[in-house]
């Protein structure tokens, strides 16, 4: 079973190199907000499963809270321009 | 089998977290910079449970991905806001700058030698078996909180003074962000629900410090992550008190709380900060709950730099 | 023989003096922030580094609780940075 | 038996994260990868922590990982949307083809 969760784990950290080329190409803005909620995502995948590999239980409670920042942070990236675009 | 597994692991997330340093600092646009910068905090929280620093994992989660980002995104924002188009002028490549380059190569192998030969040949076992000796007579059971909170509690009471100074010169220097525009029905849907469950996460984490993976500063951080996102959606307070002396004793508290206990404990007879082993504890969890709200008051303090609550009021009528 | 310890304290290496390489040649103040940030992201996986003792054992907790505390640090010290950056290039409105 | 519907349940979970990283790299237009994303976020995820439940076989933990699953959704939905928000009012094309 070891074995099989050590295989998932590679699979989920090559899944997050994939998702980070669109990080580095871009073009716009909103692309890398995107990339950046996808390796949250996938964070969250990887913390859980090294939790169970590592045998580290409080691995759950770092990916609640990464989760949880992960959206905290898309607010901030997709916030920045909130001023300008103000309509009245 | 297993080993081949981790070390295709670590490649993996090295050569990511590399990937993202270089390129956050090397991009054109500072925007993109920082949401590089952003990913790269979200992959180091990864490296820090893969090398078995769970309590780090939580404090980078909620500052190197949250906070940090949140203050450099408010910082472009007013920088951009004040000069205008912003000057981007490429750096030539002087004589200096080759110097520059070839010294920190130079740092670069040497630090790398003294690395590999710390790691090859000394044999160096650090201070983690008299941590772990010591351990059962600290009065929790995480050798983290134990280290913050007993062994080395004069230096943790010394850092929350660093955090209280630090505030105080961001207040001194009485700049201004310009606030968020109050948030449309998704974004204070969020925000409704996500604030209060940071807020649970926080005492949750505080709470298990003792014993697990959490303590003071993993907590105090999460719950300065629910005011950065209140600031976000437009709520200028941040969550934060309106009455500034409630604010100030928020700040102070944790300082306070350090020094009575163990200014009191002096008066006992013991040394500072010599907690009596049936009481350490509770004087632990004392101190790390008032720690706690002075370190996320303050985080919040720092981020929204120097603006008082009849600052706020004001800003309030004006957008 | 490459340990655990000695590739992720030998990219730790690598981020920290790429980036003090920018934070000493860039101009624009932000970049030298964001740098200074990575920087000390290197240093600090230096140090966990050398507290990981392999698979089965607890981690070193000392370096831990030093780290720890630097990050709280590193922040607030960004903000004072920023703070004070933003009063400098503030034209002088009032005295 | 239970091993296998874990292992099954990883699979699929997998799957769903592999097409949605390669969704979010080879799509034409920004909101058709959004798309892409999105499955990664609510079903990979999803099957996965439906499997590693089944493995831990803990209540405690089971229960702890449905929290993150839903946790996810809930803040992954609010993320799309804001990114989408932000996409259509700087006017971002759409894909011709």
């Amino acid at each position: 079973m070891s074995t099989f969760l050590g295989i998932t784990l590679i699979v989920l950290a090559l899944s997050l190199c994939i998702g980070l080329i669109r990080i580095f190409r871009g073009p716009t803005i909103e692309d890398r907000i995107m990339s950046v909620q996808l390796m949250g995502t996938t964070g969250v995948g990887i913390l859980l499963v090294l939790g169970l590999l590592m045998d580290m239980p409080a691995s759950i409670d770092i990916a609640l809270v990464l989760a949880m920042l992960a959206a905290v942070s898309v607010v901030a990236l997709t916030r920045r321009e909130a001023e300008g675009t103000k309509s009245g | 089998m297993e080993a081949l597994i981790w070390t295709v692991f670590d490649f993996l997330l090295i050569t990511a977290m590399l990937a993202l340093g270089w390129s956050a600092l090397s991009t054109h646009s500072l925007r993109r910079g920082i949401a590089l910068f952003i990913a790269f905090g979200l992959l180091l929280s990864l490296v820090w449970v893969r090398l078995r620093a769970p309590d780090i994992a939580l404090a980078e989660a909620a500052i190197g991905t949250g906070l940090t980002g949140a203050l450099l995104l408010a910082a472009l924002r007013d920088e951009e806001s004040a000069a205008g188009a912003a000057s981007t002028e490429k750096p030539k490549n002087t004589i200096a700058d080759y110097l520059l380059i070839a010294a920190t190569v130079i740092l670069a192998l040497i630090l790398g030698w003294a690395l590999i030969d710390a790691l090859m040949n000394r044999q160096y076992s650090g201070l983690a078996n008299e941590v772990f000796t010591q351990l059962d007579r600290s009065g929790v059971t995480n050798p983290v909180t134990a280290v913050l909170l007993n062994f080395r509690a004069y230096d943790t009471f010394l850092e929350l003074a660093v955090l209280l100074v630090a505030v105080l010169g961001i207040r001194s220097l009485n700049v201004s962000r310009r606030p968020y525009l109050k948030a449309g029905l998704v974004l204070s849907g969020l925000t409704v629900w996500l604030v209060p469950v940071l807020i649970v996460i926080s005492a949750y984490l505080l709470w298990v410090g003792a014993h697990a993976p959490g303590g003071a500063f993993q907590s105090g951080a999460v719950l300065a992550a629910a005011g950065v996102l209140l600031r976000l959606s437009g709520y200028h307070g941040a969550g934060l008190p309106a009455r500034i002396v409630i604010r100030r004793a928020l700040m102070i508290v944790g300082v306070l709380v350090f020094a009575i206990i163990g200014l009191g404990l002096m008066v006992l007879g013991r040394g500072f900060l010599e907690y009596p082993l049936a009481w350490s504890g509770s004087l632990i969890l004392g101190i790390e709950t008032a720690a706690t709200l002075s370190i996320a008051v303050t985080l919040i303090m720092a981020f929204l730099a120097g603006e008082t609550g009849r600052a706020g009021n004001q800003e309030d009528s004006s957008c | 023989m490459l340990s655990v310890q000695m590739i992720y304290g030998l990219a730790g290496v690598l981020l920290f003096t790429f980036a003090l390489r920018v934070a000493l040649s860039q101009v624009a103040f932000l970049r030298r922030v964001l740098a200074i940030n990575v920087a000390g992201a290197g240093l600090f996986l230096v140090f966990i580094s050398a507290a990981y003792k392999g698979a089965g054992q607890p981690a070193d907790p000392v370096p831990h609780a030093l780290v720890l505390t630097g990050i709280v640090v590193a922040f607030s010290a960004t903000a004072l940075a920023i703070a004070l950056a933003r009063r400098l290039h503030r034209p002088s409105d009032d005295d | 038996m239970a091993e296998y519907i874990a292992m099954a349940l990883i699979t699929t979970g997998l799957i769903f994260f592999i097409a949605g990283s390669i969704g979010l790299l080879r799509l034409p237009d920004l909101y058709t990868r959004l798309h892409a994303l999105t499955k990664a976020d609510n079903v990979g995820l999803g099957m996965i922590v439906l499997g590693l439940a089944i493995i831990s076989g803990d209540l405690i933990t089971t229960f702890k990982l449905l929290l993150v699953w839903l946790f996810v959704l809930a803040s992954s939905a609010a993320s799309a949307h804001l990114i989408a928000q932000r996409a259509r009012r700087r006017e971002r094309g759409l894909w011709k083809p």
